[in-house]
Formats: structure tokens, C-alpha cells, sequence
């Protein structure tokens, strides 16, 4: 394993402890339990907007703590779903009395640990609103099973709720401009290489050579299929497809095109990506009217890449292109 | 003699060394099918119990187990912090105030905590989870407790049962959880939490396998 | 050779239309010769400020590019320093009559490609003026050599000059600015893993899973040892040691800290070796009033970091701050 | 007879053609002291040059050998380019106007080109550089011109001298172009420009062999 940490086990909180050096502007951090609130939270009469998840993932959430975007974010141990604790207290370090909105990825963890969270934070009269991002079209949607994984929609949910939230709109208003991300959002991620979980100390899974998976997990979870490696429009079209039939998405609509790094895949190849998403996307008649391209929801130092596709209304271009003053994001401030 | 108070202390600590001993274990059946995690998290959880412990003092049996389920809820993360944390909550709010506990009150507590985890996690016998080791091993401890067994054979059937149940999960195909991601890939792993499950109810017949 | 590319020979060409597609608002490409301008450019009596070099350092050059920063960047094929017809073509593109500054890393081929390019420039009455950043102190420093070479000052340099011509200063102002970055500002980096040439097709060197190079090149140019991997405080004591003493910095003086990936190193280990290396500058008594994390100047998905220390004055601050509108950076604006 | 106007045409075909076979290996020679791009970049220019030679049509000597100047300099890129560039720019100046040349005019040609380049790059002896198989080249040609040597001749002592240039650069210690960084660490690698320098030599020994 080769990275650049101390202990493992103190991977978390070195970074945190990194961060809290590095923008005292922009968050404050608070540790045991952790999580990272915008330093002048809790801001009075604005709907709180929290994330969290596992670490690993970054810019994502921590990255997105500021003016215009999450008012706090819980990083959990790696690629491990933060606790209620954690929650609970960032829920009440940015309550302003507007009410708290949860955005979660759909993963089991989240979802339970999110759910205590949120009970034990009404048994404190704080108002919660919880939302699900479930945007992976590599995993098949059921009643029956956990569903689809939250993916690079959440980053885009977290912009136009933190827009949404800025302008004081109601918990209801802020949780409808989430639900409409959750539902006009689709996302496919591939994988060239694996990543290696610090406290693992290995790969999570092998993947030969002139291999790579289609429909990879931010975590390592295993894809749809593993398949000879192909070129970079191969696998934009294998990508595309599958995004664009889901919706789906039709002729003359206006889109955000989000191609993101799961980490290792240097900006260079980012690049060449989105010229064929870029194509393909105006080829169906999609206008592309906004894009987001870089490390923005990663997996560690995972070599490949996610394509998001989000379906915009006026409104949302409206929230996605006001100001922003994070780590991860900035414009407008 | 019942379980005493003492010796629920003990199953504690002994839960945490196995815990340890199979962390490797229990993070590579979950790199198969989920995340690589379990083990890890798992391990963080129970070596935040063994700090927490002492604050439990001389207090009931109630009280060590909501202990343990708060601290595991606050460091284990993922599925498996709201799942175990709520099993020893549930188990700590059937044994409030006792002492000791006999067969009845062994097999009413755990009934209560696998209760707790189908409520928060949904899970139906066969979704491929740690329910599948829970579930045959509460009825085995009914069974034996209907039998009129001494308390360290009842345990031991109930750590059997956890084991088939757990290595039933074997060829399952996953439909909660992160291993649903994998659609029928998932089939042909044992699950991880099935196998934590059944690491704690075999730590109890061995820890306990002197108490009848 | 695990990458998202078509053929190794048309990456820069489809990097640069995917830039083309994504930033039409900030930037027009040019083909034949390549280059990457401002929208609006020329900018009537403003100073133009172009850089420029090998591609497979993303997102430098040309992700600078846009309002208070780059007016124009010349990519290279991978690795390989651009051709004098890029630079005059992009001199001439953003000559709004107040002159221009080349903004030039310190390598034989940069060098002598910028010297051609300023000599043609001038032979059509345009003023150049060339400053060489050689901050690099992995290399040592020497009339009898190439010098140090041109590595992290390079983008700080991008960014106060750009602010410095945004404000209509002259010519020579704003070359002073590069002046002053460059004997203010000291870097050195690490490898924890090659990069691998698209045209090459395999690693540029060999790294053993349980070694590091020590004062790496940008190129993948060998660095100063190769020794076993150490723990992340380890390695940013090494690289810190040698910048600190190299200028020297002294107590009481603002520092800019930039802490850069070289491209497959992610976030997460970024903000742990950011912690320590603020650590140590505190220790040392700079002010570390301004920071820079992420991945900025990489080398292709190389694994590893390089560390620069800026020292900064009132003015350079104020330039710092100043609004800045590229695919790469961006506040204020 | 001297070196025709086309003969200088199939000289520049063969080069290219030279380069494109010993494309990896320059390559290699640079990522042991350099970035692993020279075999690349004379590859990427001397392609360029051919699609550009048919420009030169039926003109002198040394527009031919400016247009692959000017195309090497726009094409090749790195310190390749400026160097190489100028050497055939310089050449061609040398030679404008001329259809044929002898072993002076090639003698002068080669000497300008190597003042070019010594001019742009400023290398010394020594350096290890291009520059150490270039001088020991045009020394020979100097050499064999004094002594009335005909030109295959010439050719071959230059080629054979430039060998030797370049294999002399193995012990050196670098001190311009990217492989200075290296220090001490240079030594025991052949540089790849004065590998590329032997080639373009070599190849008009073999190109001109019947010229005499
Ligand atoms: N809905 C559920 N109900 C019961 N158990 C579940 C459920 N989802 C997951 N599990 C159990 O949790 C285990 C995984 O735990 P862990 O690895 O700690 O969490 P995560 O999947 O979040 O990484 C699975 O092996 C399974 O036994
Ligand atoms: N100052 C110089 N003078 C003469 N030749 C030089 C000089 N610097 C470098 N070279 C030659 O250039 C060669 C490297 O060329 P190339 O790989 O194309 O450029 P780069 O180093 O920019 O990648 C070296 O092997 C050396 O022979
Ligand atoms: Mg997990
Ligand atoms: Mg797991
Ligand atoms: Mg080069
Ligand atoms: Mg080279």
C-alpha cells in the first residue's frame, strides 16, 4: 500500500485536522464526534442543508461545507457510514430554526444511521427532512432489494439545496429542490484500477491488466460486468447509454454534464472523457447548458471515471449558478 | 446458577478479543460482496466498548448492555453500528434491572434485540444478513428453553444454529444491504454479518460453558 | 497502460476539444498551432500574460487561462515543451498593446522554444518581456547546469501576474510580480509511483511497492534518493527541510502553502500531509496566511505531492486575493 | 559526381525513415536521463517533414533543408525542436540557391549547423549533448576535405566519428538539458540527442554511399 498517511486508524482525523488548518474561513471542524459546520453557523432562519458519509470520497462532503452549499458535513471512518452522534450534533451546531435537511446516499448504513439521527434530533423539536439520492443505473432499482446506490446527484443536490437554502426558502422548498435533483439525475461510474482501503492495506479487488468494470461502486463495490479494456469512446458510449435510456431524457432538454474522477484519473483523460459525454449527450438533442469536471465524489486513489447527467429547469440553473464559497466549489464569492 | 452480572462483563470482553482475532476475517468476506469494512468496523466498535465498560461500574445487566449498544451505535458506522447497536439496546431494555439472568431471560432479551434489528433493518429471513444467523438461533434457544436444557447447552445449540444459518447465507443472493448491489454475483459468499453474528452467540457458549 | 484514452497520439488534441466543448465562457482553443486564449481576448491595453509547456500537467497550463489570470496557454505534446509558432501565434492572439510577459518553467526545451517565440514577437513589434521559474530546490542550483527546474511557483506566479495585468500595471510591474515569485517561492516534490507517456505505453521508471523517489521532477525525471517509504510526517519533514533552509524563511514572514498532488494521490492524503507541513512552517514561525490544495501542476497520475512555500508581501496578497475566473481556479468573480 | 538536390531528398526520406525504427529506442535512452519523449518527438517532426517536403517542389538545396527546418521546429517541441530546427535552418541557409553540393559545401553546411546549435543550446564539449557527436563530425569531414578524400568517404569517417562521439557521452556527467538534474546520476547513459545526431549522420553515409 502506498500512501501518503501515518497510522490508518488516524487517516480520518489527520485529514480533519488538515482541514481545520487549511480553511478556518470557510468551516470550523469539531472533533469526537466529527463533523465540519460553515464557521458561521448556525446561520439565523436558513433550512440547515447536512450531509455525510463515509471518507474517502473527498472534496465530497467536507469539501462542500460553505456560503451556498452544506452547512455541516459527517465524514464517517472510511468508506463507512458516519454515526447518529454525528449527526445529531452537526443537526444541532447549524440549526437556525428553519429546520435541518438530510441529504443521504442510499446505502443501508446511511439510511439507518441517518434515520436515528433524524428521530433523535425531532425528540430535540428540531424539524428534519430527509432526502435519498439513489442516481446509479448500474444497480438495478427494486422494492426488494437495498435499490439504487447515491452518487454523483448528491453533489449536485447539495449545490442547488445550499442555493435553494441561501435565498431562505422554506424545509419543504429546500427538500423539493432535492427531490427534483433525486429525480432528474442519473449517474455510471467505470473503474481502471482498484483502490486500497487504508486499514485494509490491499486492493479491494483485483482487476488484471486489460481489464476494467463497468458500473463500479464509490466504495469498491464489485460493477455490472468486468471486460477488456477499451478505448475512451467505447466507454463513454457504455456509460452514456445506460444513463440516458433510464430517465429518460428527451430532445431539447437542458442538462448538466458532470464527469468525475474517482480519483486517480489525472484531468488530461477527464478531458478526453467529456468531449465524447459532450458529443453523445448533443447528438441526442440534450443542450448542455452547465458541466462540473474533476475529483468531486472520488474512491480513494481509484483510477477511472463516473458521468452524471442531471436534467435542469430553469430554477435549477438559477441555484446552480448562484455564488458558492467552499473548498470544493467556488464561484460568484 | 444464572448468567451473573459478572459474567456478562466477561462475554463483553471476549466478544471484543474474537472480534479482533477475526477482523481480517470478517473484512475479507465484506471486500467480497460489500466494502471491505466490516472486520475494521466491527473492531472499532468493540474496543470503544472495552473504554466505555468501566462507566457501566457496578450498575445492572440493563445497563451494560445499553452501554455497549450506545458505543457501538457511536463508532461502528455503517449497516452494522444501527444494527448492533440496536440488538444490545433491545437486549438492554429487556434485562433493565437484572442482575442475572436465567434461560428465559437470555433467550426473551435476545429475542427482543433480533426483533430490533428486523425493525430497523427490514430484513426478511434468506435477504443474505446477519438475520439469517439470528433467527435460527433464537428459536433454537425457544426450543431448548421449552426442553427445560441447562442454560451452557442451550447456548451451544444456539451458537450451532447461528452456524448453519450463517453458512446458509452461502448461496444466497443478496436483496438487502450492500451485497444487493451485486445482483446474483452476490451468490456464492457467506455474509459477513451473519458471520459477526454468529462470532458473539459462539464467544457466549464458550464463555458461559461452565454455567448450567 | 490503464488509461481513458483513444490513441496515444490524438490525447492533446481531444483533451483540448473537450475544453473547447466544456468552457466556452472562459476560453476559445485554437488548432494548428494549439493554444488556449481568453474569450475576450485581446484586452485592450492590458499586459497579456501566456505560459505554457508540455501537456500531462493539468490543469497547468491551460485550465489558467481566463479573466485575472493566464491570457493565453501553449500546450505541448505530453511532457514535451510547445513549439515557437504556438507562442507566437497566442502572442499575437492576445496583444492588446501593452505587451506581453511569458511566464517560462526553467527546462533547456521551454526555454529555447520561448526565447524563439519572444525573438519572432518582437520582429513584429509586439514587447515581450520572459521570466524563468526555477524553484525547484530537488535540483541543485548552478551556472554550470540547466539550474533548477520550473515546478509549483509557476501557477502562483500565473495567478499574481494575471491579477497584476488585470490592473492595468505595465509591463515591467507585472514582470517584477514574476520576479518576486521567483525568488520568493521554493518547491520540491515525491513520487510514490511512476506516470506512464501515452505515446510510451508503459511506466517511466520502476518504483518498488515499498520505495519512494525523493525530489521527483514533474517529467518523471528522477529525483534526488530513492529510499524506503515512509510515513507522511516523514516525507513532508523531508521535503520542508530543504525549502525552508533553501531561501531561508524567516521567522515572522507570510507564506503562501501550496500542497499539490501530482495526479493519482487524492484529497484525503492531500489534507494530511497539508496538516503537517502547516505544522512545521508554524513551528519555523511563518504566517502561513494563504493556502493552495489540490491536484494543481501534476504529472500525469503520478502518486505523490510536492510541497511549494511562497513568501508573500502586502501586494502579493492583495493579488492573491483578487478575482480570478479559470477552469482551475476561481473566487470572487 | 556531388550530392544532387534529389539525393538531399532521399537523404531526408531515409532520416525519417530512421528515426521512425529507432523511435523506441531514443525514446528509452531519455526516460533513463531524460522524460522519455525524444524517439516521439523526432518521429512526430520527421513525419511532419515529409508531408511538408513535397512543398519545396523542384526548389534548391536549401529551401529544402529550411522547410524541415522550420517543419522540425514547429512539430518536434521540446529541446528537440529549437536544436534540430536551427541545425537545418542553418544548413539551409548555407546552401540557399544551390543545386548540387561537394564536400566543401557539405563540410561548411554542417559546420553552420553545429554553430547553430551551439548558439542556441550553448553547450560545451563535454556536456553530453548532441553537441559531442556533432563536433567530432564535422572535424572528420574537415579532416577528410583537407586530405582529399572523396565524399562516401567523408561521409563514412564523419558517421564513424559521431559513433564515437556518442559513445563517449556514456561516462559523462551531464550538464545541460534535462539529464543535469540528474547530477552524478547521469553518468553511465548514452544521451539521446547526440544518439539522434549519430542517426541523421549515418543515414547520409548510407543514403550518399555511392557518391564519390
Ligand atoms: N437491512 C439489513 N438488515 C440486516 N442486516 C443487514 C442489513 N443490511 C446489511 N446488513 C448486514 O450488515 C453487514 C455489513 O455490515 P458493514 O460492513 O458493517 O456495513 P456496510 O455495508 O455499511 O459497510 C452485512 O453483511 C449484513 O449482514
Ligand atoms: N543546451 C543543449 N545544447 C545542446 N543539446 C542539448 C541541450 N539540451 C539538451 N540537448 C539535447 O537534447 C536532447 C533531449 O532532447 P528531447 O528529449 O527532444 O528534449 P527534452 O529534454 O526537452 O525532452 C538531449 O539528449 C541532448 O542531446
Ligand atoms: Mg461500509
Ligand atoms: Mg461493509
Ligand atoms: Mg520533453
Ligand atoms: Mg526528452
Amino acid at each position: 500500500m502506498k500512501k501518503l498517511i501515518n497510522k490508518p486508524e488516524n487517516v480520518v482525523r489527520e485529514e480533519l485536522e488538515g482541514i481545520a488548518y487549511a480553511h478556518p474561513d470557510l468551516v470550523k471542524v469539531h472533533f469526537d464526534p466529527n463533523f465540519v459546520v460553515r464557521s458561521d453557523a448556525p446561520v439565523k432562519g436558513k433550512v440547515g442543508v447536512i450531509s455525510g458519509g463515509g471518507s474517502g470520497h473527498e472534496p465530497m462532503h467536507g469539501g462542500f461545507v460553505g456560503i451556498g452549499m452544506l452547512d455541516a458535513a459527517c465524514p464517517g471512518a472510511v468508506f463507512t457510514s458516519p454515526t447518529p452522534d454525528q449527526m445529531l450534533e452537526a443537526t444541532k451546531a447549524v440549526n437556525g430554526g428553519a429546520g435541518i435537511l438530510h441529504i443521504v446516499k442510499n446505502y443501508t448504513g446511511d439510511i439507518m444511521n441517518f434515520e436515528m439521527a433524524a428521530d433523535l434530533a425531532r425528540g430535540q423539536n428540531i424539524e428534519v427532512e430527509s432526502v435519498v439520492i439513489d442516481d446509479d443505473v448500474a444497480v438495478k432499482d427494486s422494492l426488494y432489494t437495498a435499490g439504487r446506490r447515491g452518487v454523483g446527484s448528491t453533489v449536485l443536490a447539495e449545490k442547488l439545496c445550499g442555493a435553494a437554502a441561501e435565498q431562505k426558502r422554506s424545509l419543504k422548498e429546500v427538500a423539493d429542490v432535492c427531490r427534483k435533483v433525486k429525480d432528474a439525475g442519473r449517474s455510471m461510474g467505470m473503474a481502471l484500477t482498484s483502490c486500497t482501503v487504508p486499514h485494509v492495506g490491499k486492493p479491494t479487488f483485483d482487476l488484471p491488466e486489460d481489464q476494467m468494470e463497468i458500473g463500479i461502486g464509490i466504495h469498491g463495490e464489485p460493477g455490472r460486468t468486468r471486460m477488456p479494456l477499451k478505448s475512451a469512446d467505447e466507454i463513454v458510449e457504455m456509460l452514456m447509454e445506460p444513463i440516458i435510456s433510464d430517465l429518460p431524457y428527451k430532445s431539447g432538454d437542458q442538462v448538466l454534464l458532470f464527469v468525475n474522477s474517482m480519483g486517480g484519473t489525472p484531468l488530461i483523460e477527464l478531458y478526453v472523457t467529456y468531449r465524447k459525454a459532450h458529443e453523445i449527450a448533443t447528438k441526442h438533442g440534450l443542450k448542455v447548458v452547465r458541466n462540473l469536471i474533476g475529483p468531486i465524489i472520488t474512491s480513494l486513489e481509484m483510477a477511472g471515471v463516473s458521468i452524471t447527467l442531471l436534467k435542469l429547469d430553469g430554477d435549477m440553473i438559477k441555484l446552480w449558478d448562484a455564488p458558492v464559497k467552499t473548498a470544493g466549489l467556488r464561484w460568484g464569492i | 446458577m444464572p448468567i451473573q452480572r459478572d459474567d456478562t462483563l466477561t462475554w463483553i470482553k471476549d466478544c471484543a478479543k474474537a472480534v479482533e482475532e477475526k477482523s481480517s476475517y470478517l473484512t475479507e468476506l465484506d471486500a467480497a460482496i460489500g466494502d471491505a469494512d466490516h472486520g475494521a468496523n466491527m473492531d472499532r466498535g468493540f474496543k470503544a466498548v472495552l473504554n466505555k465498560l468501566p462507566e457501566a461500574g457496578d450498575k445492572d445487566i440493563g445497563t451494560i448492555f445499553k452501554t455497549v449498544g450506545m458505543t457501538l451505535l457511536s463508532t461502528v458506522g455503517g449497516a452494522g453500528g444501527p444494527l448492533y447497536g440496536t440488538f444490545f439496546l433491545q437486549a438492554g431494555m429487556k434485562t433493565t434491572g437484572k442482575m442475572e439472568l436465567n434461560l428465559a431471560d437470555w433467550t426473551e432479551a435476545l429475542e427482543a434485540a433480533l426483533d430490533g434489528v428486523v425493525m430497523r433493518g427490514k430484513a426478511q429471513p434468506g435477504d443474505k444478513t446477519m438475520v439469517d444467523a439470528l433467527i435460527p438461533a433464537v428459536n433454537a434457544l425457544k426450543d431448548a428453553l421449552q426442553a427445560n436444557q441447562p442454560i451452557n447447552k442451550a447456548l451451544q445449540l444456539s451458537a450451532e444454529a447461528a452456524e448453519k444459518g450463517m453458512e446458509a447465507t452461502i448461496p444466497l443472493v443478496a436483496r438487502k444491504g450492500r451485497a444487493s448491489y451485486l445482483g446474483e454475483r452476490s451468490a456464492g459468499h457467506q455474509d459477513p454479518g451473519a458471520t459477526s453474528s454468529h462470532l458473539l452467540l459462539k464467544t457466549a457458549s464458550l464463555t458461559w460453558k461452565d454455567i448450567s
